[in-house]
């Protein structure tokens, strides 16, 4: 298979090993423009670890990568954000000493060198657009507080807003309900329906309602290859992926 | 409210700067006699160690143990300047090779190396006094942070380059004076350096080098850089996937650390009169951690508070108690990280601030509604 | 303290001989102690500078390193000043003035002795300071002695090269120590090829560099040099280069913590030397580091100092018995424990010549001082402010003393600048 | 350099070369066990494990004195007495030291790094109004040190067998204790997962002490045995401390065969350049190289590749 310049992401043969486990195993997969895909897998599938593989956090053995034509595992990590693919951690990870409105601030895609950074000013289209984005994400009333005050669904809804401000073409999200309350599930769910418009978006999801709600493809993973892709109907009727996933 | 400006300057810290000015250029030249503000001044040397180090431990959480590296590289860039001058051919008649530098001349060289020749003139040397160590530190910290080497890895390699550098001063004394160093230096563009108005001049010179200093720490923290830093220090990896290359920021805080420290040695030697590998090596190092830890790593201001109080009670009592001295510097060091992981600095926001917000907020209530920042959580 | 107290006089070139020749005489027995009364030199005629010198006491200082590295080798030298100033006191004192002192600690740290020197001259005033160790203290605190006139006697042995007029060297500078052991070993020993070994700084690289020249001079050969970091503790390799060398004279000026591992390792890897193949010959080694070796470990090295313990004549079992009855008896007493002893009485001589605490006149005065009462015997003042001594040859023994088995028939001339050995 | 030697020198010699660089990876590897224990295994950065070694140091002392004067006809055999004295005196103050100030630092690693050095002035001033600022000097028996000779050439020194022997024992006895025992499971748990390594019944506070103390304790007798070639003194301590963090680091921090390789190559190495350069070179260049391989190899010689 030859990667098809219509694809935003092309992943093909990519295979890491720790100490000769192989967590990802000859994997390939495609993104298109405006896809929604969800992987999905058991535990220990490997989902997590094409996430990090995809945006630079863990070298990978052997493979391709590909985004828009560039190699993303000759980049930094800086390069791919740069590049125009965001990540969000399974747990949530935001600067809790910062307030809220620091923690946008960072994430601002300008002053991103050490003397960009030195000269940041924090002028009226910055503030616009933290107060925008803090709004998407339900935080507006919170700019001032620090990160770790906040709930735990609202560090989650924070890092999703960090990732909103820089306006990635490919978003990757790992488990963006976990860990949240009813409430705030049914509210993060109208969040990624709102902004997955408009780009392409890795989720990697346990919750089987949100995937069919959300998802344009689903990936399962299986022991680090894929084991069945397709619609949420295709695969649910797959009896490989019954076996090992869904008939548990 | 969150649209407020990002102010260089918060009330509380126009009234820190304010008070340590005051400490600084008025109270301690009028109440000391120059041999103690002379003290004073090679204590306030180290405050810019420990600024350094709030930049770069406090705030980036990169804690150097090689610290004495960057001051002594300064320090001896200063010293070979003023050993330079101090060595003209009158005044080293008696030598075997007249003009060159004793220690030298002790040790069969006949001519001065080439590497020292630039030495002659005041603006190379100004120059290399921040260059040299910066360099250095740069070297250092591409290979370092680009292979993102860090926390006790980091601090056990810087104190490793510590040692080597020790003995690399020690072992080349032909070259650097050994194991005595750059001593007997005596004038600066034939000023004397020696007398009792040099020393006051000089104590306010490097009172306002410190400040200066300051200005640039305080900056850089209220920058965009400093929350990165602190970003940096508690979620590494969302920073880098923010879009920011962490190395860099590394570097950046890594040789600003080293050019603070570079200056603090420059005007060391200057103020002291000799350099020598003694303030380069291990213990020194650690002891300048100790300044800032004790000022509060958290704190540029704390840090000159640390390195001031920690030298003084360390003249003070190793004067007074020789024995119990090293029992109460050790005592002190683990008080700090147990009991005070914000130091001076820690204790002032948690006690003396909130008191003294209190009594400013009665007074503003009375005459009106001034209002001041809320008062910061302590950061552990 | 003492009954009999010692009392240096000013003219004896005359009897100086027959007292080291008779030797059997107590040194303070020959000369009924003169008490000098302060009331014949008033306070203002004295001291003319503004020293901290009453009708009653003279405050002199002592700046030495009580805490850090240095304090294991420093601690003899403030025994024995505070020794020479009890003495002192308990005859009379100088020009009838109890000598107090101040004391004050370098902790091993040069910058703090610089500090503590200008505090003991700018401060207390002080007349005179016994003190210093290290070559980099002294060198730390020479620019404040020439700055504000003070005036230091320096105890240690060191390598030369310098001669203040503010300082009076009463240890040996380097030629002193060298060229008559390595004459003692060739003449005697028949000793043709050296290996010389050092800690890695400025006093063993200068004194290896003088015993390189005079070695050279003689004919001989010098078929290794090699020097490790201070603190170093493995030598097992250089004892096989050693090996390899077969050298007939080790000549060691390895100091501090690696001493002892050097010595313990030398005898662990099988080379005896007792036997004297290959002959160890040191300067760096006194009886005070003795202890910390074990004398076991060092038994049949050969030191090169002006002073042992063990050292036969009146004076010095004199000064054994008062060190040992002030410090306790299982003090042993070094080369430089004694040279620090001879500093407060050199400066007594010299103000007692000069009639004078002022500085300026002290050192006048200094040159041509002699002191017949040394422990070591004879010295007397050059007018490069070192003393001419005798330079001895010790033979370790097993219980950590050594064996006088050479001395110079002459003092030796101090030589701190010499000429063909740079 | 060579020439003027036959080949049975040359060869006796290189022999001899080979079995000191082995005595100074003895050593190494002695320094550094008890600190890949609490290094490696606690990530407790111990400052003042230098002072834990000369602590055994003057457990030594002391001990051979009480035998030369209690005790004369045993005195040959004192050392042995002396060492598990040394051992279990170092591991009660170890577990001291961990109750009273480590436990509180377990999550700031960087600040047990400040805490221990000021724990190591403290017993430094300890030793030093204890014992005297002069170094002491440490009898060993006669039989210990003098050398065996192997060939009329080759001359070994006993108390490098000696320290050698020792090295391998403890090395064997720790990786059985880390590796074999349940209690060496317990303390990776600890290690690996302080939560949950309590949360399935692991006594974790126990645990660390006892870690701690036993790290300690092998320091303690790497001090004693160090009295046969080394100094003992109030600040002896410190000169083993860059050394033995290097070796820890260099040979990846967790893993105990790596601080056994990277004391080997670091010994060979250091040995080796010693022979053909002056001493102090020597000591930079292996200083540099150590920090150059870790700059490119951060992780030390043995680390596993962790999935994150």
């Amino acid at each position: 298979m030859n990667a098809r310049p219509d694809f935003l992401l092309t992943v093909e043969n990519l295979t890491v090993s720790f100490d000769g486990f192989k967590a990802v195993n000859g994997l390939s997969f495609y993104v298109e423009p405006n896809e929604c895909r969800v992987i999905i897998g058991p535990n220990g599938a490997g989902k997590t670890t094409v996430l990090d593989l995809i945006c630079g956090r863990t070298r990978a053995t052997d493979g391709k990568v590909e985004f828009k034509g560039q190699d993303l595992l000759k980049m930094r990590e800086d390069q791919i954000v740069h590049a125009g693919v965001g990540r969000k951690f399974q747990t949530p990870t935001v600067y809790e000493d910062l307030t809220v409105f620091e923690n946008l601030e960072i994430s601002y895609p300008k002053g991103h060198g050490v003397f960009g950074a030195l000269m940041f000013r924090r002028d009226d289209p910055v503030k616009e657009r933290i107060h925008e984005i803090a709004s998407v994400v339900f935080l507006d009333d919170l700019l001032d507080m620090k990160a770790a005050f906040l709930s735990h669904g609202q560090k989650q809804w924070l890092e999703i807003g960090m990732l909103l401000i820089q306006d990635p073409e490919l978003l990757m999200l790992d488990e963006p309900v976990a860990g949240m309350s009813v409430a705030e599930r049914k509210q993060t769910a109208e969040l990624l329906n709102r902004i997955i418009q408009d780009r392409s978006v890795i989720v990697i999801e346990h919750d089987m309602k949100f995937v069919e709600d959300i998802a344009t493809r689903v990936t399962v993973l299986h022991q680090g290859k894929v084991l069945s892709e397709g619609s949420m109907a295709h695969v649910q009727a797959d009896p490989k992926v019954i076996e090992v996933y869904l008939g548990h | 409210m969150f649209a407020k400006d990002n102010k260089l300057f918060s009330t509380g810290d126009i009234v820190g700067f304010v008070v340590l000015a005051v400490l600084i250029f008025i109270v301690l030249p009028a109440g000391l006699d120059t041999f103690r503000l002379n003290l004073f001044g090679k204590y306030l040397t180290y405050a810019f160690v420990a600024i350094g180090l709030v930049l770069c431990w406090g705030a980036g959480g990169i804690l150097s143990l090689g610290q004495g590296v960057f001051f002594g590289l300064g320090g001896y860039c200063m010293a070979m300047f003023l050993k330079l001058e101090a060595s003209t051919p009158e005044a080293t008649k008696i030598q075997s090779t007249p003009g060159i530098p004793d220690f030298m001349d002790w040790n069969q060289i006949t001519a001065l190396p080439m590497w020292w020749e630039p030495f002659n003139s005041l603006t190379f040397s100004l120059i290399a006094v921040v260059l040299v160590p910066v360099i250095f530190a740069f070297i250092i910290g591409v290979a370092m942070f680009r292979r993102r080497v860090g926390g006790v890895y980091f601090a056990i390699i810087t104190q490793a380059i510590a040692a080597i550098m020790t003995i690399l001063i020690i072992g080349q004394q032909g070259y650097t004076g050994g194991v005595n160093g750059i001593t007997d230096l005596r004038t600066l563009l034939g000023w004397d350096i020696r007398t009792d108005e040099a020393k006051v001049i000089l104590y306010f010179v490097n009172a306002v080098l410190l400040f200066v200093c300051l200005f640039v720490a305080q900056f850089i923290r209220k920058s965009k850089l400093g929350r990165i830093l602190i970003a940096m220090r508690d979620q590494e990896d969302r920073v880098r996937f923010s879009g920011y290359d962490v190395a860099n920021f590394k570097i950046f805080v890594f040789c600003a650390g080293a050019a603070f420290a570079a200056i603090g040695g420059a005007m060391f030697t200057l103020q002291v009169g000799f350099m020598s590998p003694s303030f380069v090596g291990i213990v020194p190092s650690i002891e300048m951690v100790i300044f800032c830890a004790v000022g509060g790593r958290l704190s540029i201001l704390g840090a000159v508070y640390g390195a001031l109080l920690v030298n003084l009670a360390k003249t003070t009592f190793s004067e007074m108690f020789p024995e119990l001295w090293l029992l109460g510097l050790g005592a002190l060091f683990i008080a700090v990280v147990l009991a005070f992981p914000n130091g001076l600095a820690g204790l002032y926001k948690d006690y003396v601030e909130p008191r003294l917000m209190a009594l400013f907020k009665k007074k503003a209530d009375d005459g009106g509604g001034r209002n001041f920042d809320s008062i910061k959580a302590p950061a552990e | 303290m003492s009954d009999t107290p010692k009392k240096p006089s000013l003219s004896m070139e005359a009897s100086r001989r027959s007292f080291l020749m008779g030797g059997t005489a107590l040194a303070a027995t020959l000369f009924a102690p003169k008490f000098l009364r302060a009331a014949d030199y008033p306070t203002a005629a004295v001291n003319t500078t503004g020293l901290a010198v009453t009708d009653t006491d003279v405050t002199v200082g002592i700046l030495h390193s009580v805490t850090g590295t240095m304090a294991i080798s420093e601690t003899g030298s403030v025994q024995a000043e505070k020794l020479a100033i009890e003495q002192i006191n308990a005859q009379g004192g100088v020009l009838g003035r109890q000598i107090k002192f101040i004391q004050e600690d370098g902790a091993s740290d040069w910058p703090t002795f610089a500090e503590k020197a200008k505090k003991l001259l700018v401060n207390d005033k002080v007349a005179s300071v016994m003190g210093c160790w290290t070559s980099a203290s002294r060198k730390a605190v020479l620019p404040v002695f020439e700055q504000y006139n003070g005036f230091l006697y320096y105890p240690t042995f060191y390598e030369g090269l310098e001669e203040s007029p503010n300082v009076i060297y009463t240890g040996q500078e380097a030629t002193q120590q060298i060229i008559a052991g390595i004459d003692w070993v060739t003449q005697t020993k028949g000793a043709k090829s050296f290996y010389l070994l050092g800690s890695d700084y400025i006093w063993p690289r200068t004194s290896n560099k003088i015993a390189r020249k005079h070695i050279e001079k003689l004919g001989l050969k010098v078929v290794g040099e090699e020097y490790y970091p201070l603190g170093h503790t493995q030598f097992n390799s250089v004892i096989n280069k050693i090996r390899l060398s077969k050298p007939d004279v080790i000549y060691a000026i390895v100091v501090g913590g690696s001493n002892v591992a050097f010595y313990k390792q030398l005898k662990a890897a099988g080379i005896d030397m007792t036997k004297e193949k290959p002959l160890l010959l040191t300067i760096s080694v006194t009886e005070d580091e003795i202890r910390g070796i074990g004398g076991e470990n060092i038994v049949g090295a050969y030191a090169c100092m002006k002073y042992f313990q063990s050292l036969d004549n009146p004076n010095n079992v004199e000064f054994v018995k008062e060190f040992k009855k002030m410090w306790g008896d299982d003090m042993v007493i070094g080369d430089v424990t004694q040279a620090a002893y001879l500093g407060p009485w050199l400066w007594k001589a010299a103000v007692e010549k000069a009639g004078s605490f002022d500085v300026d006149k002290v050192r006048e005065a200094s040159p041509g001082i002699e002191l017949t009462t040394a422990p070591e015997g004879y010295v007397k003042v050059h007018e490069n402010h070192h003393l001419w001594s005798k330079t001895r040859v010790g033979h370790a023994k097993a219980d950590g003393q050594y064996e006088v088995v050479f001395e110079t028939a002459e003092l030796v001339e101090p030589d701190p600048f010499p000429e063909g050995y740079q | 350099m060579f020439a003027d030697y036959t080949m049975g020198e040359l060869g006796a010699i290189f022999a001899m070369q080979g079995f000191a660089g082995l005595i100074l990876f003895s050593v190494f590897v002695l320094m550094a066990l008890g600190l890949a224990i609490i290094f490696g295994q606690m990530g407790v950065i111990n400052m003042a494990h230098g002072e834990f070694m000369i602590l055994g140091a003057y457990v030594t002392y002391i001990t051979s004195n009480l035998f030369a004067d209690y005790l004369p006809s045993l005195f040959s055999i004192y050392f042995f007495i002396a060492m598990i004295l040394a051992f279990f005196v170092t591991a009660a103050l170890g577990m001291l030291v961990e109750w009273s100030l480590i436990r509180h630092l377990y999550k700031r690693p960087l600040d047990t790094l400040l805490a221990t050095w000021g724990l190591s002035l403290i017993l430094q001033q300890i030793y030093r109004s204890v014992f005297g600022a002069r170094e002491v000097g440490v009898t060993i028996p006669d039989w210990m040190m003098g050398s065996l000779p192997l060939t009329d050439l080759i001359e070994v020194p006993i108390n490098g067998i000696f320290v050698m022997v020792l090295a391998i024992s403890i090395s064997v006895a720790v990786y059985f204790m880390m590796y074999r025992s349940s209690w060496g499971k317990q303390v990776r748990a600890v290690t690996q997962n302080r939560v949950m390594a309590g949360a399935v019944g692991i006594n974790t506070e126990r645990t660390d002490r006892l870690t701690f103390g036993i790290g300690c304790g092998v320091a303690g007798v790497a001090g004693s045995a160090f009295t046969m070639i080394g100094s003992t003194g109030p600040t002896a301590g410190q000169l083993y401390i860059v050394d033995t963090f290097l070796v820890v680091v260099f040979g990846g921090a967790a893993s105990l065969l790596g601080t056994i390789a990277s004391a080997f190559s670091i010994s060979q190495a250091q040995s080796i350049m010693e022979f053909f350069l002056s001493g102090s070179m020597a000591k930079v260049l292996t200083l540099l190289t150590v920090v150059g391989i870790l700059m490119l190899r951060p992780q030390g010689l043995f680390a596993l590749k962790l999935r994150k």
